[in-house]
């Protein structure tokens, strides 16, 4: 068909010289700051030209696996795809799931779901922020401090569900268990720790002279761009696209709690940034919303035998932004087809092509990228 | 604008060319198409204010003999989703790229042809994404399509020998 | 020709101590070992974790000793295409010149490796200018690609940092009417320069960061995406030196900041003796600077070389200049001429 | 754009971390001090050999395929054999046991040199290792971090 084997990348970690005084920087898989995988670098010491995200690296074919797995048994691999918020993303299938089967999902199921979620995203925004801290030159002490922050949530976490991260808590309709004796108590007193945290952070973090300096105005993505090449999360919400899954396609207990998107117009990395300290807030908000007026009732259903739907498209905000995913089956325990669209997928195009509207310095490579909150596993499957 | 309402304005302008539209829920809206008025298609739901592209992939059926390639497109004005896809014969898939009208969907086509095996014309850079570079297609096969023979990745329990 | 090395020892027996002891060799290496291992604890404090515990029962001490044994004994590798000599040798000088401008400052009273009086704080200046020549070398003997974009860029820096640096010296010269760094301490007994040259100490203490290179400015060494700058061929006991280049900078860079501003021995007398007060003062003082380096090194994003030299050529030299003005104008209008 | 004015935005940031000399550190030494699980901690999984009847939905419903069945002498059926090498922890089995023979504790210290003893057998599977046997070198086991004690603290301070 074609003579796919004649692409040849070139070695890892190696400085090619290209024609025009122009040379190709690989931050590959083993550079201190690329995480688990390669952005090849094209540029001539100062002004970056290209940057191409190499991905691929820790692709393990989620999707393959998922048509080998049952219902019941496919949110464990499904979970693997980000270590950080396993529960949005087993959310999404999950949802995907109900819709086909057309389960409606007891109240106090849809509380506890939104709960677990939203401490979830706290943990994740929490780790993005030290990994954009520590790209932006930091020495590594937010980092720190947002690892030492997230032990209590963990704590909780593991208090609910029995485990750190890989929580498989969610099956197609409702929860495996109910919230443990004391855990409302431990919550709020950690929700009210965080707060305090949180202006630890602004302090220090998002209002420093410094940081200001490094990212404001820096790899400005315009809105019309941002809906364009698809960006997703926190990155279209500061580019004027007030778009936030929760908020306008209501899943789980969203249609019941009140909260506010964290939207922008500046759309530069500083404003990345800010909003994810901003929706730590909003996160904690819809926690302690949906902890005063949790439902009683059965946290259960078990699934119709067979499904209404042929196929299900769901869409689930996740800490990294917006997943989508599409599930074909028919009718057998199996899914014939689940097709996972990731939020880094779509982020690393945005990033891709940035370069070719904007001039990025090449110290500034690193804080763009993790403005956008990358993650190689989710965008490689 | 509803689903009720574009699905409406889709059935009158391109008629028998729409083979079924499904509305599973408020903000979805399912059509199954012909191949051929991919371009056009795609074209007029640009126009509408479909400018967001969240998915495209392919589905395999063997037995049928068929790859169904599907798009789903998000609007930012009337926010709701449109997924549409369209059938493609499985022994020697070639579709047009539509890069050109969204340019978000390059990747995904990149994607899929990749792990699919569908040839897409137009497309500006088709290279390996996600498998290794020495991916040899012809022992190997395509991973996604259901002919894959998986067994050889399984690893044997315990200490039991392959 | 034994006796002759022995009769040259006793002769100079007390400037031979104060060279290979207190304010000489042996205190520069304690210094280094102590910095390093305070900076991994401070550092570690800061950011809520251990740091160093097990090396050595008490609080890990020993931890630097270690890391300084394993790098002596890995491999040097030396880049093929490199220029062999240089960049061997450049390594090894990179701590001597600092280490010859402290020989300058007084420890206490009349206590110091060379007590010549006289211009010794431009002296002083003159030594640590040669500091980036060396830095340079080395980036441009290793021969590779990272190293001299690290290089260059060191070269930028230093220019932005260090005029800005000299000029506000040149305000506390003037307000205290010498140029002798004795003198100037002694002109502190009533009120440390501090106060009155503040706005010189601004200036100071931001030129002061990005001469030694720490965040917000160590730009040459930019891990992000350099990969460690200039010293990233250097292995083994090439390491070592450049690393002690580093701290013997920040030790003199300190020690002219403590005497110029934090009133270098002055301080209420402890045990009588006025070296060992001094020389106790001027410790205190160096530990509080240099905690207050590790601080403002922990709290801050790293700026782009641009921006860096923005910082230094629009807002510190113009500062700079108006604090002399200032000086000038306060000391002889105001106060008539000390 | 901030709220703060321009100077303020240099000179918070060095006393906010200089804030944090006075804050505990949170590392735990590890093999000296270990974190205590929760009651629903999902670690060593151990079997009832009696209770099990060998109907294998555990080894239907494992997700990596990580149960089989294998023959006992000492009893009629067959019991599940468990790899830790694929059990990724997901206490399904746990909970699909018609007859609840399967239990799930919180040690999660199951570590070995070769692939063999990773792999256990149904006897192996029957008790759990007590901890000291486990890690000679423990002193006590931690708290979580929010301690009822570090509760009651941090209600006071935010108040």
């Amino acid at each position: 068909m074609r003579d796919m084997m004649s692409y040849r990348y070139h070695p890892f970690n190696e400085i090619v010289e290209l024609e025009g005084g122009l040379f190709q920087l690989n931050m590959g898989p083993q550079h201190p700051i690329s995480g688990q995988g390669r952005f090849i670098v094209i540029t001539d010491g100062e002004i970056v030209y290209s940057i191409e995200m190499d991905i691929g690296y820790s692709h393990r074919g989620i999707e393959k696996i998922l048509e080998y797995r049952n219902l019941m048994q496919g949110i464990v691999p499904i979970e693997r795809m980000v270590m950080l918020d396993t529960s949005n993303i087993a959310m999404g299938y999950v949802l995907a799931v109900e819709k086909l089967y057309g389960v409606d999902v007891p109240p106090r199921a849809q509380y506890i779901r939104t709960i677990i979620m939203e401490l979830n995203r706290i943990i994740s925004h929490l780790y993005a922020l030290g990994l954009y801290s520590e790209s932006a030159g930091w020495n590594p002490a937010i980092f720190l401090w947002t690892t030492a922050d997230r032990e209590p949530i963990l704590d909780i976490l593991e208090m609910i569900t029995g485990a750190r991260w890989s929580y498989s808590f969610f099956i197609p309709g409702g929860v495996r268990a109910d919230l443990p004796r004391g855990v409302k108590e431990r919550i709020l007193t950690t929700l009210d720790y965080l707060e305090n945290r949180i202006r630890v952070y602004e302090d220090s973090w998002i209002y420093n002279e410094t940081f200001r300096m490094r990212t404001e105005g820096m790899g400005v993505l315009p809105r019309s761009k941002a809906i364009e090449w698809g960006a997703a999360g926190p990155n279209l919400r500061v580019s004027g696209v007030p778009y936030d899954t929760r908020k306008n396609e209501p899943y789980a207990a969203y249609d019941e709690l009140d909260f506010k998107i964290v939207t922008h117009t500046a759309g530069d990395s500083y404003y990345r940034g800010w909003a994810r300290v901003e929706e730590i807030k909003v996160s904690i908000d819809i926690i302690r919303q949906a902890i005063e007026n949790i439902p009683e009732g059965r946290i259960r259903v078990a699934l119709p035998p067979k499904p209404v739907q042929e196929e299900a498209l769901a869409r689930v905000e996740t800490g990294r932004g917006e997943l989508n995913v599409y599930m074909y089956t028919e009718g057998r325990d199996k899914p014939y087809r689940v097709k996972i669209s990731p939020p880094s997928f779509r982020n690393f195009y945005v990033i891709e092509q940035l370069p070719k509207i904007q001039t990025i310095r090449l110290a500034d490579v690193p804080p763009l990228i993790y403005s956008f909150d990358p993650w190689f596993l989710d965008a490689d499957r | 604008m509803k689903p009720e309402e574009l699905e409406k304005i889709l059935k009158e302008k391109f008629g028998e060319n729409i083979f079924s539209t499904k509305i599973p829920e408020n903000k979805r809206l399912f059509i199954k198409i012909n191949g051929d008025i991919v371009e056009d298609f795609a074209t007029f739901l640009k126009e509408n204010g479909f400018d967001m592209p969240i998915t495209m992939g392919a589905t395999d059926f063997l037995k049928q003999k068929r790859i169904e390639i599907f798009y789903a497109i998000w609007s930012s004005t009337h926010d709701f989703v449109v997924f549409f896809k369209y059938d493609v014969p499985r022994d020697n898939p070639v579709i047009k790229s539509l890069v050109k009208i969204w340019s978000g969907v390059q990747k995904f086509e990149r994607e899929t042809w990749e792990l699919m095996g569908v040839d897409i014309e137009g497309h500006p850079n088709l290279k390996p994404l996600l498998l290794p570079e020495d991916w040899d297609y012809e022992k190997e096969g395509y991973p996604l399509r259901k002919d894959f023979n998986v067994n050889r990745y399984m690893s044997p329990w315990g200490d039991e020998k392959q | 020709m034994f006796k002759d090395i022995m009769k040259f020892i006793e002769v100079n027996l007390p400037v031979l101590i104060k060279i290979l002891g207190f304010p000489g060799l042996t205190f520069i290496l304690i210094f280094l070992i102590f910095a390093v291992w305070y900076q991994r604890k401070y550092l570690a404090r800061l950011m809520t974790r251990m740091g160093p515990v097990h090396a050595g029962k008490v609080l890990g001490w020993l931890q630097l000793i270690a890391d300084a044994l394993k790098l002596l004994t890995k491999e040097i590798i030396i880049p093929r295409e490199s220029m062999r000599k240089i960049f061997v040798l450049s390594a090894g000088t990179l701590s001597v010149i600092p280490a010859t401008a402290i020989t300058l400052i007084p420890f206490a009273k009349d206590f110091a490796i060379f007590p010549i009086r006289g211009y010794t704080l431009p002296l002083f200046l003159a030594i640590m200018t040669l500091y980036p020549i060396f830095v340079v070398l080395m980036g441009w003997a290793a021969n590779n690609k990272f190293t001299i974009i690290g290089a260059f860029r060191s070269i930028y820096l230093d220019v932005a940092g260090e005029i800005p640096l000299i000029l506000s010296t040149i305000g506390v010269m003037i307000w205290a009417g010498t140029y002798d760094i004795q003198d100037i301490i002694e002109a502190q007994k009533s009120i440390w320069f501090v106060f009155p040259q503040l706005l010189g100490f601004i200036v100071f203490l931001v030129s002061f960061m990005a001469m030694i290179e720490k965040v917000p400015f160590d730009i040459p060494e930019a891990e992000a995406e350099l990969v460690f700058g200039y010293k990233t061929e250097f292995s083994g006991a090439l390491f070592l030196d450049s690393m002690l280049g580093d701290y013997v900078n920040l030790l003199a860079w300190s020690l002219l900041m403590i005497t110029l501003y934090f009133g270098g021995y002055l301080g209420p007398s402890i045990t009588g003796d006025p070296i060992i007060d001094g020389s106790i003062w001027t410790l205190i003082k160096l530990v509080i600077v240099v905690t207050m380096t590790f601080t403002i090194m922990i709290s801050y994003a790293r700026l782009r070389i641009d921006q860096a030299i923005r910082v230094g050529w629009n807002y510190l030299i113009p500062l700079a200049i108006l604090n002399i003005i200032l000086t000038i104008f306060v000391k002889y209008v105001i106060l008539g001429g000390g | 754009m901030t709220k703060k004015n321009f100077v303020s935005r240099i000179v918070t940031p060095f006393f906010v971390v200089l804030k944090h000399v006075v804050n505990q550190p949170v590392t735990h030494k590890y093999p000296f001090e270990r974190l205590k699980g929760f009651s629903r901690t999902r670690g060593l999984i151990t079997l009832d050999m009696d209770a099990c009847i060998g109907c294998g939905a555990c080894g239907w419903i494992c997700p990596d395929h990580a149960i089989e069945m294998k023959i006992v002498e000492s009893s009629k059926v067959t019991h599940p054999a468990i790899d830790f090498l694929k059990c990724s922890f997901c206490g399904m089995c746990v909970e699909i046991c018609p007859r609840n023979a399967l239990d799930m504790h919180p040690i999660v210290e199951i570590a070995g040199t070769e692939y063999k003893n990773l792999v256990y057998y149904p006897e192996k599977l029957r008790q759990a290792p007590n901890l000291k046997e486990l890690l000679p070198m423990l002193k006590y086991e931690l708290e979580p971090v929010i301690t009822p004690s570090k509760m009651s603290y941090i209600r006071k301070k935010v108040g």
